[in-house]
């Protein structure tokens, strides 16, 4: 203090609870004169809690040294001492933050009563106590003003509910108080301190019978509080029934003191940190497993809220353990701090939220559906809560895992990886209610101000802050990696623009930051980013078909176009899974964006999280392999190739729709926007392609990979293939059977890439493009036509040919790309994988490969036919073509197709040469043709011959024309004798066109995965519902399991054996 | 001396404060009426608080008061361990505090369900 | 490049037109062959070995036609241009440059492709027409296809494996020397497999259901007519002998002249025939499941066979 | 969306409601001229005359003696007879005997959508006078009066002998280029239509059935 200034005085962090105190007393007398000055006095008091632990926390963040309270003039361990350091200034910061953002939301309750303002204060000042306090008796103390204050709060409520979950919560939380309290007594019996640092410091002391039982009353007395499973029904009553002011308090302002609490005692845990980690991953996992079946919101946050905590009690423990290793702290405060602010500010968001909407069942949120604001600040508080980018949460996970995984805790990595993907099941189940817009009239208009909502909105941006603060501290925050969410974030400020040409903007924004993202580029990546981001402004030009607004389109749909460019630049593996969940969520939300696109969206981004978990898995053992981050040093990995490689190619072939895993996908881009579905299948599906040949490039083509991966790979590609265009077959959608044809020809792909061999890879990555250029095409016609008939079911449409003649012709010419007939570009890819596939030996997959092309006609014919032939409707009769804007894409496309297909060197000698650096080049040019082991190719040739024989009837057939008399006919001059026809309808041959074909070998097709995953969705939800049995709602049972909770962990610590 | 007196007034203490709190928490556990129930956590309180003014008990010893009667130098085996007597008077304090909140509850809780009866508090659950 | 030897084209083209005119002509002579030999065996004397030219003749000389608009108009000249493509890319007469086409343009893979060309067009041109039979009869044309493939892909795999080479010159270039060197001596297994797959790919009975003259008028064809149809005619007897000469170069030896290719597709032809007359017609779907079975199945041990014959 | 240009030249189909208008050509339609050049219409006559595809329609109790010409008795296709499916790949129509008003309908409908030069034989002779049905109410007495005919085979029924002498009869009228039945049908179209609308009530077809 010799330093000690006016405002080093003031600010000193003692003055939080002289804040706490003193408006305790001014507040009574202040509402004497005047409630509002007393509420003034209130949030001045939070206000300067935030401003005093801010200022402390800057001042050691910038080198001071951690600030120590001594008290009556004593030093500890003779007095109780507190202790403002780092990570304590940390919590008290964020959660007096937290506590004066909750006060603003919770005003309008508090204010009822001026001792309410009162018992809010006292209780922020409990939790700053319990976290800075290092006197174990104090902590007790703390608690139970925290706790009372707690229990004041809930019983101002007046309505029974609360008043018995209130109650349930004291008995539980006094009977787990009062074993610590027990506990305490003991430590002091052995030690004789109550100073924590000096128990520590004298933990030998601590030993016998009544060691082992003093320190397992202290910590699971604390444990407790956490709210363990299956020890925590009273919690999530008062979650599900108190005011949203005080859960949210209760959710992360006492569960932050009580784990800080927690951790602060973990040097005396000793053997226990095992159960502890077991308590946090049980807790972790059930939690989440059970808010599956959960329809009430609050009760909902509530096992949200316990499965975070869970989390982090298990990081904590397990880093715990490790402690031995160099740098754990700092990795510590990365992963735990990382953890606690994301859920701090994202439950407490998500619960201010919940208090604003009132509605007590996830499905009746949807009556913010129109309010696209608070659907923002609901979505950015779930996106963060699960963990993707850019939130804390994502790097904390990111960190928890690589550093298990570089001490081989894969057990670990899966349970936590398996819990997320739960809370992202449960949380965006509800995010898609929320979209679901009503019909108008039902609409109840919520009455939400502009500032209610508005310390949801503050959370928001400090989670960003935090993110960004921690990206820098990872070393991985640079612009570029940024640049998506930039873009995105500007042309959202422009959305409120009217009318479709904030398009233009977000191809100005594309088009540059593209440029600068992949310029530096080359081989392999610098290839992909031609097709990604050129192909990706080439499909979105059409995008300005759509006259409406589309709200919030074209922010995302930069990030996602953006984030795929971050992709193909990203070094190490923490950028390139960044930008991949960026583009995930981005995409997800795109889709969300359709008619009828939340249900698909949500199995779309379910599906999508579980491959990129796998692809983390894949990164995390690659990590704990080889200690680098880096994509290039992945095939250093030695023994586990084989693991990582089958992780990470798991994980893209699920996201492309791989046999088994593809039931997301015919819905998802059924339901998309139309143009948005061209996007995804001929450009955002070719992310998953990129990493398989990244992967492949990096671990395939080694030699001490075995080849087994490849080969299961290519099987999967060929089974991809193979069901994919036979489910495409019995499709009656126009969109659903050009989602299946993806799915089918994406199947191709893999094989390709599975050959492993450097024909394998060419052809593979010439059909990557020829499928963008088809499939743009086809999806870009299917917009247009579905436009013009407003009906997606093809047996509804025909005879359109006559009304959109350049969209037939288009849709034919890629339709022949893609059936792989020459003399276009289909053909080439087909030849060169087939001879690939006899070189390799691999028969059967080429007999497969075969027959998958031969029914690929069925569908592709069924297209044709049943949209542009045959019979037209009355009422498509007037009909005009599709808009310009959608035809000029396309008609580049045709054009490059058209080009490829006579000269295909012009993009086979780029693809070859980006791939040599892997593997030795064996294409053979001999002139034009490309010769292989087996045969020769030679496209021009076959152009011209085929030109030549196609012109020779043609010609005949004009000179026969004109000696004879034809004459043009309508529609229904047709053959027919018996009756007329008489509607287009019934003479129209379309509806389940394929029906003896689907009794030939439909059996193959019926939906088995979709039967299989229902079965998984049920037996989660099966065992959701036996998980939840404890929580009976009694009181007593709660009680119970408290005190059986001290039992399991005396028995799990073998107490047995004293 | 007969065999009670041998036994150290400290454990008779202990023993009986730990059997307090078993009955305290039984009370609890079985008890439907909420008053009962608050009635056993009193129990259980009280329990505790035995069990800690026990520990610090030196048989034989005097008040923690640091005069002629008790040099400085002998006074660790002389005097009663004075630190749980002054925990437990701040753990009385809020023992009472959280039986008050706890009674203020039962009435609030009677008032609004015309009910003490804890099994007819279930309707939040799963 | 393409124009770099013009004359070489042109010769080229010459060469071809001529083969065209053979195979074609030979085409429709083996049909009327065939016919009388069906009548024979009922009892009649048959067509007059004029009656396919004359047939083609009379609808040139329609007078009338009707058009249901501009892929009705092309769909036959899809589809012959297929058949004429399809020869194009076959080597006809073994070890003589001036029949062996444009085959240097690619290999079996591309005319086992390339016969999709006509079938593709041919069924715009049908689906144009708006009738329902047209479409009924593709929607069965191409599933029956699609199972008629698998025994046939697996047959060349097989032959591919047993020659190492996709070139069809090459792959009847080993079979010299004698029968006892064609494939269908070497790997009859493959050849099994393939001769079944013919009977699909011949459309006759018991395969014609797609064709069902009865149930829906000639199927795809129901309403071309005056030249489409001649043109769709000419197609028939050229595409019907140009698979032919596939076979044949691909099971039985080649052709080293014009009089052995006649006489070895004639018999080939006359394996899918006697089957025809033989037996009644299957429902499409009965079709697609019998492929599915026993000639995929021979398929399967055809390439297990040439895996076989390789380790051997 | 109508194909004609001047109203000269198209039907009314009034048998169609306006919707239906839509669906059905309602052009005209043309005769045809003879090739400019004999030697040409000569060797196309041949050609036509030696490919005789009948339309597979048996309209009357005369269609049981079509059966007999294909079998090994008969063998009608040393003649280039064939039968055929579909109206727009036939080339001749045999009438088999009486014509009911409802399958004159049908009749006509075949014969428009058949593609000239097409050929119409009558078998016995209900076509001719009405025969036994003479008085019937819902029979055809003259069939000419319908549809223009090229031969007439007599009898009741005509054994497929006479039916295999009336194919060459017809076989040298066509050599001769007298069968211009096609022709005669669309000159006098608007003679022939009022009198298929006078018999068939319910005229819902177009006009013309292209």
């Amino acid at each position: 203090m010799v330093t000690a200034t006016i405002t080093d005085l003031l600010l000193h962090p003692l003055g939080i609870y002289v804040l706490a105190l003193g408006a305790g007393f001014l507040i009574p007398l202040f509402d004497r004169a005047h409630r509002g000055s007393a509420i003034l006095v209130f949030l001045l008091a939070l206000a300067c809690m935030v401003g005093i632990a801010g200022f402390n926390l800057f001042g050691i963040i910038n080198g001071a040294t951690a600030i120590d309270i001594e008290t009556a003039g004593i030093k500890p361990p003779f007095s109780i001492n507190l202790r403002f350091g780092l990570l304590e200034g940390g919590i008290v910061l964020a959660v007096n933050t937290a506590a004066l953002l909750g006060a603003w939301h919770y005003l309008p309750r508090l204010k009822e009563h001026a001792s309410a303002l009162l018992l809010y204060l006292i209780l922020v000042m409990g939790i700053n106590g319990m976290v800075m306090t290092r006197d174990l008796f104090n902590l007790f103390i703390f608690i139970e003003i925290t706790s009372i204050a707690t229990y004041a709060l809930i019983g101002m409520e007046r309505s029974g509910s609360v008043l018995a979950a209130g109650f349930k919560y004291i008995v539980a939380t006094s009977i787990a108080s009062a074993f610590f309290l027990l506990g305490t007594i003991f430590i002091y019996y052995q030690t004789g301190t109550l100073n924590i640092d000096d128990i520590i410091a004298n933990q030998e002391l601590i030993s016998g019978p009544i060691g082992f039982i003093a320190t397992l009353f202290v910590l699971t007395g604390l444990l407790i509080e956490l709210k363990p499973y299956p020890a925590n029904g009273w919690g999530l009553d008062v979650y599900e029934t108190a005011s949203t002011g005080i859960a949210s308090l209760i959710s992360v302002g006492v569960s932050a003191g009580m784990f800080f609490a927690v951790y602060k005692l973990l040097p005396l845990a000793g053997d226990f940190l095992h159960s502890i980690a077991f308590i946090g991953g049980l807790t972790f996992l059930f939690s989440n497993i059970i808010g599956l079946k959960q329809d009430n919101t609050k009760r909902l946050l509530g096992y949200s809220s316990i499965g975070q905590i869970g989390l982090l009690t298990l990081a904590m423990a397990l880093l715990a353990q490790l402690d031995s290793q160099v740098d754990i702290q700092s990795q510590m405060y990365l992963i735990v701090g990382g953890l606690f602010v994301n859920h701090l500010f994202a439950k407490a968001g998500l619960f201010w939220l919940a208090g604003l909407v009132k509605s007590s069942s996830i499905r009746g949120w949807s009556v913010i559906s129109k309010r696209r604001g608070m659907l923002l600040l609901l979505g950015i508080m779930m996106t963060a809560l699960v963990g993707l980018p850019p939130f804390p949460g994502f790097w904390a996970k990111w960190e928890l895992v690589m550093l298990l995984a570089s001490n081989d805790m894969f057990g670990w990595i899966s349970l936590i990886l398996l819990g997320s993907l739960l809370e992202a099941a449960y949380l965006f189940r509800w995010f898609s209610y929320a979209q679901q817009s009503v019909a108008d009239d039902e609409q109840a208009e919520i009455p939400v101000s502009f500032w209610q909502p508005l310390p949801v909105a503050i959370a928001v941006l400090l989670l960003f802050a935090t993110s960004y603060v921690m990206a820098a501290v990872m070393q991985v925050a640079s612009p570029e990696l940024y640049l998506p969410l930039v873009a995105g974030f500007a042309l959202w400020l422009i959305d409120g623009v009217h009318g479709r040409y904030k398009n233009l903007p977000m191809l100005v924004a594309v088009a540059i930051g593209g440029y600068l993202l992949t310029k530096d580029l080359d081989g392999i990546n610098s290839l992909f980013s031609y097709l990604l981001i050129g192909g990706g402004l080439l499909v979105s030009i059409a995008a300005l078909y759509r006259k409406d607004d589309r709200k919030g389109f074209y922010p995302l749909l930069a990030v996602l176009l953006l984030s795929l460019a971050t992709l193909l630049r990203a070094q190490s593996s923490l950028e390139f899974f960044f930008s991949w969940e960026l583009m995930t969520l981005s995409s997800y939300l795109l889709i969300t964006l359709g008619r009828d696109g939340a249900k698909p969206a949500l199995s779309y981004l379910l599906f999508s999280l579980g491959s990129a978990y796998l692809i983390f898995a894949g990164f995390a053992v690659a990590y704990g392999a080889t200690g680098s981050l880096l994509l290039s040093s992945l095939g250093n990995s030695g023994e586990s190739m084989t693991m990582i490689f089958s992780l990470l190619a798991a994980g893209f072939i699920i996201k492309m729709g791989g046999f088994g895993f593809h039931i997301w996908l015919p819905d998802a881009y059924a339901e998309a926007d139309d143009d948005f579905t061209a996007l995804l299948s001929s450009v955002v599906s070719k992310a998953g392609v990129f990493g398989l040949v990244i992967i492949a490039a990096q671990l395939g083509v080694r030699s001490d990979i075995g080849l087994d991966p490849a080969y299961v790979l290519g099987w999967i590609g060929i089974l991809t293939a193979t069901f994919g265009a036979l489910m495409a077959v019995f499709q009656e959608d126009l969109k659903r059977l050009l989602a299946y044809s993806s799915m089918g020809q994406l199947g191709y792909i893999v094989t390709g890439v599975a050959l492993m061999s450097h024909l394998g890879w060419v052809s593979a990555m010439y059909m990557t493009v020829n499928h963008f250029l088809f499939k743009g095409i086809l999806l870009l016609s299917a917009a247009g036509i579905i436009l013009r008939t407003n009906q997606r079911l093809m047996y509804k449409m025909g005879g359109l040919i006559k009304n959109m003649p350049f969209t037939f012709t288009f849709t034919m010419i890629a339709i022949i790309a893609m059936s792989g007939v020459p003399p276009l570009t289909g053909y080439g890819g087909k030849w060169m994988m087939f001879n690939a596939l006899m070189d390799k030996g691999w028969y059967w997959i080429a007999a497969l490969a075969f027959f998958s092309s031969a029914i690929a006609f069925l569908y592709m014919f069924r297209l044709l036919q049943t949209v542009f032939l045959g019979q037209r409707k009355l009422e498509h009769h007037e009909l005009r073509e599709a808009p310009a804007i959608l035809l000029i894409p396309q008609g580049v496309m045709i054009a490059c197709i058209m080009v490829v297909s006579a000269y295909p060197k012009l993009l086979l000698d780029p693809l070859s040469a980006a791939i040599d650096p892997w593997i030795a080049n064996t294409l053979v040019w001999e002139g034009t043709a490309m010769v292989t082991n087996f045969g020769y190719w030679n496209a021009p040739m076959i152009m011209g011959v085929v030109g030549g024989v196609w012109m020779v009837p043609l010609i005949l057939l004009l000179l026969i024309s004109l000696t004879l008399k034809i004459q043009k006919v309508e529609q229904f001059n047709i053959v027919f004798a018996a009756e007329r026809p008489r509607r287009p309808e019934e003479t129209h041959y379309a509806y389940n066109f394929f029906a003896h074909y689907d009794r030939a070998i439909g059996f193959l097709v019926r939906p088995r995965a979709t039967a299989f995953w229902n079965t998984i969705v049920e037996w989660s939800h099966t065992t959701a519902s036996s998980l939840r049995i404890f929580y009976n709602g009694n009181g007593q049972t709660y009680a119970l399991f408290v005190v059986m909770y001290f039992v399991a962990m005396f028995l799990l610590n073998g107490g047995l054996a004293l | 001396m007969n065999m009670l007196t041998d036994i150290p007034i400290s454990l008779i203490v202990l023993c009986s404060g730990l059997g307090l709190i078993l009955i305290g928490m039984w009370g609890m556990l079985t008890q439907r009426n909420i008053i009962r129930m608050i009635i056993g956590f009193s129990l259980m309180d009280t329990g505790i608080h035995m069990v800690m003014v026990s520990i610090g008990y030196v048989t034989g010893g005097t008040a923690p008061i640091i005069n002629d009667a008790v040099p400085i130098a002998d006074a660790v085996n002389r005097v009663v361990d004075p630190v749980p007597s002054a925990l437990v008077l701040t753990a009385i304090v809020i023992g009472l505090g959280v039986t008050a909140v706890m009674l203020a509850f039962a009435v609030r809780i009677f008032k609004a369900r015309n009910t003490l009866n804890i099994d007819e508090c279930t309707e939040s659950k799963w | 490049m393409i124009f770099d030897s013009m004359n070489e084209w042109l010769s080229k083209a010459g060469y071809f037109s001529l083969t065209l005119l053979i195979v074609t002509i030979y085409g429709l002579f083996v049909g009327a062959l065939i016919e009388r030999i069906i009548a024979k065996v009922q009892g009649r004397i048959g067509i007059p070995y004029s009656q396919p030219f004359i047939n083609i003749l009379k609808n040139f000389f329609k007078r009338t036609a009707i058009s249901h608009g501009i892929m009705f108009y092309l769909g036959p000249v899809f589809r012959i241009a297929g058949g004429i493509g399809t020869l194009a890319f076959i080597p006809v007469i073994y070890g003589n440059e001036m029949f062996s086409n444009f085959s240097t343009a690619g290999d079996l893979f591309l005319v086992i492709y390339f016969m999709f060309f006509g079938q593709l067009g041919m069924a715009l041109g049908a689906g144009e027409s708006g009738h329902p039979y047209s479409a009924i009869g593709i929607a069965r044309g191409l599933s029956q296809m699609t199972a008629y493939e698998v025994p046939f892909a697996l047959a060349v795999i097989s032959i591919v494996i047993q020659y190492d080479t996709l070139s069809l010159t090459e792959i009847v270039a080993a079979q010299q020397g004698g029968w006892q060197n064609w494939t269908v001596i070497t790997n009859w297994v493959a050849t099994l497999a393939a001769m079944l797959a013919l009977l699909g790919m011949t459309g006759y009975s018991p395969f014609d259901i797609f064709l069902a003259p009865q149930e829906i008028p000639i199927g795809p064809p129901t309403e071309f007519h005056s030249a489409y149809l001649s043109l769709l005619q000419t197609n028939r007897a050229l595409f019907g002998a140009t698979k032919l000469i596939l076979f044949m170069n691909l099971f039985f030896g080649g052709a080293t002249g014009w009089g052995e290719l006649m006489i070895k597709t004639f018999l080939i032809y006359m394996v899918a025939i006697i089957v025809g007359v033989a037996f009644p017609r299957f429902r499409v779907d009965q079709a697609i499941r019998f492929f599915f079975k026993i000639p995929t199945l021979i398929g399967v041990m055809s390439i297990i066979y040439a895996q076989m014959l390789l380790t051997a | 969306m109508k194909n004609s240009l001047n109203t000269d030249d198209t039907l009314e189909n009034s048998g169609l409601t306006e919707e239906e208008q839509l669906l059905f050509s309602n052009a005209r339609p043309r005769a045809y001229e003879p090739y400019p050049i004999k030697a040409v219409e000569d060797f196309a006559n041949w050609a036509r005359a030696n490919s005789l595809w009948i339309l597979a329609f048996g309209t009357g109790c005369g269609a049981i003696e079509l059966r007999p010409l294909m079998t090994a008795r008969f063998d009608a296709n040393r003649f280039g007879v064939a039968g055929r499916p579909t109206p727009r790949q036939s080339s001749v129509f045999i009438i088999g005997g009486y014509a009911s008003v409802k399958t004159l309908k049908r009749i006509i409908r075949s014969y428009e959508q058949m593609q000239g030069p097409k050929f119409v034989i009558c078998l016995g002779i209900c076509p001719i006078n009405g025969g036994m049905y003479f008085d019937s109410y819902n029979t055809i007495n003259q069939f000419d009066q319908y549809i223009p005919v090229d031969l007439y085979a007599t009898g009741c029924m005509p054994r497929p002998e006479a039916l295999v002498a009336s194919i060459m009869a017809l076989q040298k009228k066509i050599k001769a280029g007298e069968c211009d039945g096609a022709n005669r049908y669309v000159e006098n179209f608007d003679w022939y239509k009022a009198n298929q609308k006078k018999v068939i009530k319910n005229w819902d077809m177009p006009d013309y059935n292209w």
